[in-house]
């Protein structure tokens, strides 16, 4: 074993989560090697994500996560990464054509509440106001106006801009094939070819952690759905906030840029089949126009608006929806950040920072014990 | 590809050079400067550096410059272009109206 | 969902051959294009065309789309115009733009013949509004009849950069220097030397320094280069020109291929990103097949026979015909798509420097260097030979697979021996009857009809002229140069068009008879 | 630009029918049916927009559709190709600056 290949820890995977957990943990002075299987810094989805920074909307158990990275990470990001991360913390609005809709809107707004956030349900006539391009169709909407939305792209290859200018290694290609212990703790992650050694190894490999959890007899149950979001042509510039439905038609912003970032679904995503390269997953030809008709549901000005781009990403699904994170009590040296259910952009830094201060200093300032690996019960 | 890359491999430091300002993606005002930057910041693939700059992200979707960047990335990192993989290829071939892509035939 | 049989991707050259093989054994075929005529890149093709009678040779480009219409609609194949196919999935499914709709189609099969795309090069100024593609050339002054400017440098001396800019000769613009970074001239020394005559000077060894003008091109300067590409400084000439044109090769436009999930390799000898096929097109997809300039950039020849290679494959693939057939049909397509990769610029020889024919005789390094061949290197090649009389003088001094003069002449006067690559010569014992045929027959404009004395002191040579407007009898101007430059006095003595001559008028001057094998274009005094 | 009244190989080009357009305001004629940027080249117009970090002109590039270099704003809509788009009568067509229409210059327009 050769000792270029040991660091205090060793991150599986170099999404927005491992890039954020490799910065965090360096700027605590610890060395770090980052393995990516693929070619490419955030390959998964990373950077097929719609670029959501919310907490309206989210499970009560990642909501401090949300809430704690928005008050206290993403204002900075851009100075403290040395790039334009195009964050924008200018509201959320997800909004409700029908009664049912509005039901919807009201318990999701309900619980947000009760957990501390600013979110409310507002009425036509204000959602006009915040945003006047919408559909007259919409009747209502909730409110969130401490969300808002970033470029995913650039925040995750900021982090690894910025980690590897501070001397975090980063490893693509290296694809893990199993981990190892030795001696009663995780130390050891085999690749190929290479054998890497840590104090600590994190698992944020999207749904491919499940396959390298699993040579540690740790399994998270989870299931991959692959959706697919779209790209206009620049526009006029016409609002802040970001968008989504109560029935998900579709969700997205518009970019700095003046583009139109949309994401959504056909409804076939469970069995959608990847026929594309191993590292690209392929789009469907159904799901983009599906989309596009969920947007104009709600946004007829955009009509004329071409589409030049489509692209489809896997969402790493939990059991329950939310991520499971931190450390595996029966598998010492073990740190799992995986199962980010589709909504992992927004509290990337949030959770690149904590998982950072679990492994320095054994416990996280925000709550994430409802978070742990453990968690999962037969329902009867 | 899929071969293995320490991305903490020294590629030297970058240096200014005389036509660094000269416009490469014509429809993102990318410059060759810009490009070569990118490469010093850690990008090393034609996908990593089309995410962090916006170069063939444009309406032409790279028709044009992708050839160029490639050259130019590869010249940085002093490999041969035919070694980096280009970026995936995605619906639309061209620009289609949202009222036509979502309209089906 | 409707399905068809056949899908293929584009209308040019390949993609209408595969289209004609595939419904002449009976397969329904559906062919898609995204411009508003179909055709490719032969509708902008007006000059005519190398190879052999089987490949329509001497047949102007556009002419051939023509009849490659005419077939595929004889044979009910369905061409859908204003067809952008927007995505290729690898269940072969097909997502094509057609008006205010995306429809969706599958195919048994799929061939993609996308064409290629122009490469560019980067200088200061290339963003400037008249910096154009030579693609963009041919389009507005052979589709839309506009000249693209008035004063125009042509960058890229290959078979684009030149043939294009004969074409803007023809349109009447005027071409103030063809200029390569390559220390040779890149096309056909035919094509170059066309031009050439015609005064177009050429720089190799040279590149754009800068284009200037604030809102649109006003001028160009060029310099030379080493041969490490450094530009050598004091070497700087500049044009007053409207327009730059780049001519700099092309690229496989593959990527609905690699959107489909065909196994794709960067290959610099076929132009780029192209699929990885077997030697009849078939891609790592079962069933989608590439044909044509998208798995590969050569002529538009080759790309007709790689297209009915594919539609002889798909033909078989469903059981239209059986194995033994393809196989048979398969070996003759690759018989001629070898004969036309032999000779010079043939794939294999591509960035080969190549000095002596296959006759042995020295390539002309003025061609090379300067693009018309020096007087004194003229006499070495075979169809150059003296004799009394009206005599053809064949100025084919390159091994290219082309042989329509032999098959012009109704004397058969003329040969290039048994292999199509061969430098034609004159067989002695025929006689020449001043039928001119050879003349109009010769893609490359390079035979002359020269009466080395007629008795008085002067010489006459017949030459190809496809300009307007056309000198009459009588008219008093110069004989020019190889090399374009005026030598001597000329008077037009006849101007002969006939239909057999396909536009390509024969111009018989009269000139001193010591310019007999010197002067080989006319230009009309000014009055 | 000049149309090219009648060509050595292709002889006269088949027009359509001569149809009136505004470009930035001003009346100008063209040929139903060709592309919008062939029109207006023949009108001497070479500037079809600028761009919109660096305010540069650009111009028709590769008049096959593909570059989108030759975008304009076109009835209202912005972004349409022009060396693709059929001249139609009446069209509005405008200098596209960055993503929207130009404004048009004092004393300029109809």
């Amino acid at each position: 074993m050769e000792a270029k290949n040991s660091a205090d820890v060793i991150v599986i995977g170099a999404g927005i989560i491992g890039c954020a957990i490799s910065y965090y943990l360096r700027k605590r002075g610890k060395n770090v090697i980052v393995l990516e299987g693929s070619d490419n810094i955030g390959n998964g989805g990373s950077s097929r994500n719609g670029g959501g920074v919310r907490q309206s909307g989210r499970d009560p158990r990642e909501l401090p996560l949300a809430m704690y990275g928005i008050k206290n990470l993403w204002p900075g990001l851009s100075e403290e990464l040395g790039v334009n991360c195009e964050y924008h913390k200018e509201g959320n609005l997800r909004l409700g054509k029908t009664p049912e809709h509005l039901k919807i809107l009201q318990g999701l707004t309900d619980r947000a509440v009760a957990c501390g956030l600013d979110v409310k349900m507002i009425d036509a006539a204000e959602v006009k106001k915040i945003n006047p391009h919408l559909s007259d169709e919409v009747i209502g909407a909730s409110w969130c106006p401490t969300d808002g939305h970033a470029n995913p792209l650039v925040t995750t290859l900021a982090f690894y801009k910025k980690a590897r200018e501070m001397g975090v290694r980063f490893i693509t290609g290296e694809k893990v094939e199993r981990l190892r212990k030795v001696k009663g703790r995780l130390r050891e992650v085999y690749t190929k070819d290479n054998v890497y050694e840590g104090e600590y190894v994190v698992v944020a490999a999207g749904y491919e952690s499940r396959d390298i959890l699993a040579t540690v007899g740790v399994d998270v149950p989870m299931h991959k759905e692959l959706v697919e979001c779209l790209v206009t042509e620049a526009e006029p510039h016409m609002f802040n906030q970001m968008l989504g439905t109560a029935e998900a038609d579709f969700y997205g912003h518009q970019s700095d840029h003046g583009s139109f970032v949309f994401g959504g679904m056909s409804g076939l995503e469970l069995n959608n089949k990847n026929t594309g390269p191993k590292n690209s997953p392929s789009n469907a030809a159904i799901t983009a126009p599906c989309i596009c008709r969920g947007i104009m549901k709600y946004f007829p000005a955009l009509e004329d608006a071409k589409i030049v781009r489509t692209w489809a990403g896997y969402l790493d699904i939990c059991q329950d929806g939310v991520p499971v994170l931190g450390f595996v009590d029966e598998v010492p040296g073990l740190v799992v950040a995986c199962a980010f259910s589709g909504h992992g952009f927004g509290i990337g830094p949030a959770v690149g920072e904590q998982m950072a201060m679990l492994i320095c200093e054994g416990k996280t300032s925000v709550d994430i014990s409802g978070l742990q690996y453990g968690r999962f019960k037969a329902k009867i | 590809m899929n071969t293995v890359v320490d991305r903490s491999k020294d590629i030297g430091e970058f240096v200014p050079q005389p036509d660094d300002d000269m416009l490469i993606c014509r429809c993102e005002e990318i410059t060759k400067g810009e490009i070569r930057k990118a490469v010093h910041d850690g990008m090393w693939t034609l996908t990593e550096i089309r995410r962090y700059l916006r170069t063939g992200m444009g309406l032409c979707q790279g028709q044009t410059c992708s050839r160029l960047v490639k050259g130019i990335v590869a010249r940085e990192l002093g490999v041969s272009p035919a070694e980096l993989e280009p970026a995936t290829s995605r619906s639309p071939m061209r620009p289609v109206e949202m009222k036509v892509f979502g309209s089906e035939a | 969902m409707k399905r068809y049989e056949v899908i293929i991707v584009g209308a040019g050259p390949s993609g209408l051959s595969a289209a004609i093989e595939a419904a002449k054994r009976g397969l329904k075929v559906v062919v898609f294009d995204e411009n508003e005529k179909p055709g490719g890149q032969l509708f902008k093709q007006i000059h005519k065309f190398f190879g052999s009678k089987e490949h329509h040779a001497k047949i102007r480009g556009f002419k051939i789309g023509e009849e490659l219409l005419q077939e595929a609609d004889a044979l009910g194949v369905e061409v859908i115009l204003n067809a952008t196919v927007v995505g290729l999935y690898p269940d072969k499914e097909v997502n094509v733009k057609i008006g205010d709709q995306i429809h969706h189609y599958k195919g048994d099969t799929v061939i993609i013949a996308t064409g290629a795309s122009e490469n560019m090069v980067t200088f200061p100024g290339w963003t400037l509004p008249g910096v154009i593609g030579a693609g963009a050339a041919q389009t507005m002054m052979n589709l839309h009849g506009i000249q693209p400017g008035k004063k125009i440098l042509m960058l890229g001396s290959g078979n684009v950069g030149l043939v294009v800019s004969f074409q803007l000769l023809q349109a009447g613009c005027e071409v103030v220097a063809i200029v390569d970074a390559l220390p040779r001239v890149g096309g056909y020394g035919v094509h170059a030397s066309k031009v050439a005559r015609c005064g177009v000077p050429f720089y190799l060894s040279h590149t754009i320094k800068e284009v200037q003008g604030k809102d649109k091109v006003t001028g160009v300067t060029i310099h030379q280069i080493d041969e490490r590409f450094m530009p050598i400084a004091g070497t700087e000439k500049h044009f007053e020109v409207d327009t730059v044109c780049m001519a700099v090769g092309l690229s496989p436009m593959s990527q609905l291929l690699k959107m489909a999930g065909c196994a794709m390799e960067d290959n610099p000898k076929r132009g780029g990103q192209v699929p990885l096929v077997n030697e009849y097109g078939e891609t790592s997809v079962s069933g989608i097949f590439a044909a044509g300039d998208v798995s590969g950039i050569e002529e538009a020849s080759s790309a007709m026979i790689e297209g009915k290679m594919a539609g002889v494959c798909v033909a078989e693939y469903l059981g239209y015909i059986d194995e033994d057939t393809k196989m048979t049909e398969l070996k003759a397509f690759e018989k001629d798509l070898d004969s036309l990769r032999q000779g010079m610029f043939a794939p294999k020889n591509r960035g080969k420097k190549i000095e002596k024919t296959d006759e042995g005789i020295d390539i002309s390094t003025n061609l090379l260097e300067k693009g018309y061949v020096a007087d004194d290197e003229i006499e070495r090649f075979p169809g150059v030979t003296h004799k009394k009389g009206v005599h053809p003088v064949i100025e084919c001094t390159q091994n290219i697979p082309c042989n329509p003069c032999q098959d012009a002449c109704p004397k058969k006067c003329i040969s290039t021996g048994d292999n199509i690559t061969y430098l034609p010569f004159v067989k002695d014992d025929v006689e020449c009857i001043n039928c001119g045929m050879c003349v109009a027959s010769c893609s490359g404009q390079a035979i002359f009809l020269v009466d080395e004395d007629c008795g008085d002191g002067t010489a006459t040579v017949t030459l190809p002229y496809e300009f307007l407007p056309l000198p009459q009898e009588g008219d008093k101007g110069y004989g020019l140069s190889r090399k374009g430059e005026k030598i001597c006095e000329a008077t037009v003595v006849s101007v002969k068009s006939v239909k057999a001559f396909d536009h390509t008028n024969l111009l018989t001057m009269r000139v001193p008879k010591e310019y007999a094998m010197k002067a080989r274009f006319f230009k009309k005094a000014e009055v | 630009m000049e149309r090219i009244a009648e060509h050595p190989i292709l002889g006269a080009k088949e027009k359509g029918r001569e149809v009136s357009f505004t470009f930035d305001g001003k009346q100008l004629k063209g040929f139903e049916d060709e592309p919008i940027a062939i029109a207006l080249k023949a009108n001497g117009v070479m500037i079809h927009r600028y761009t919109k970090k660096e305010h540069k002109p650009r111009g028709i590039f590769c008049a096959i559709g593909r570059c989108t270099d030759c975008v304009m704003v076109v009835d209202g809509k912005p972004n349409v190709r022009t060396c693709v788009t059929p001249l139609k009568e009446g069209m509005d067509i405008r200098t596209q600056d960055g993503v929207e229409a130009a404004e048009i210059k004092e004393g300029e327009g109809a």
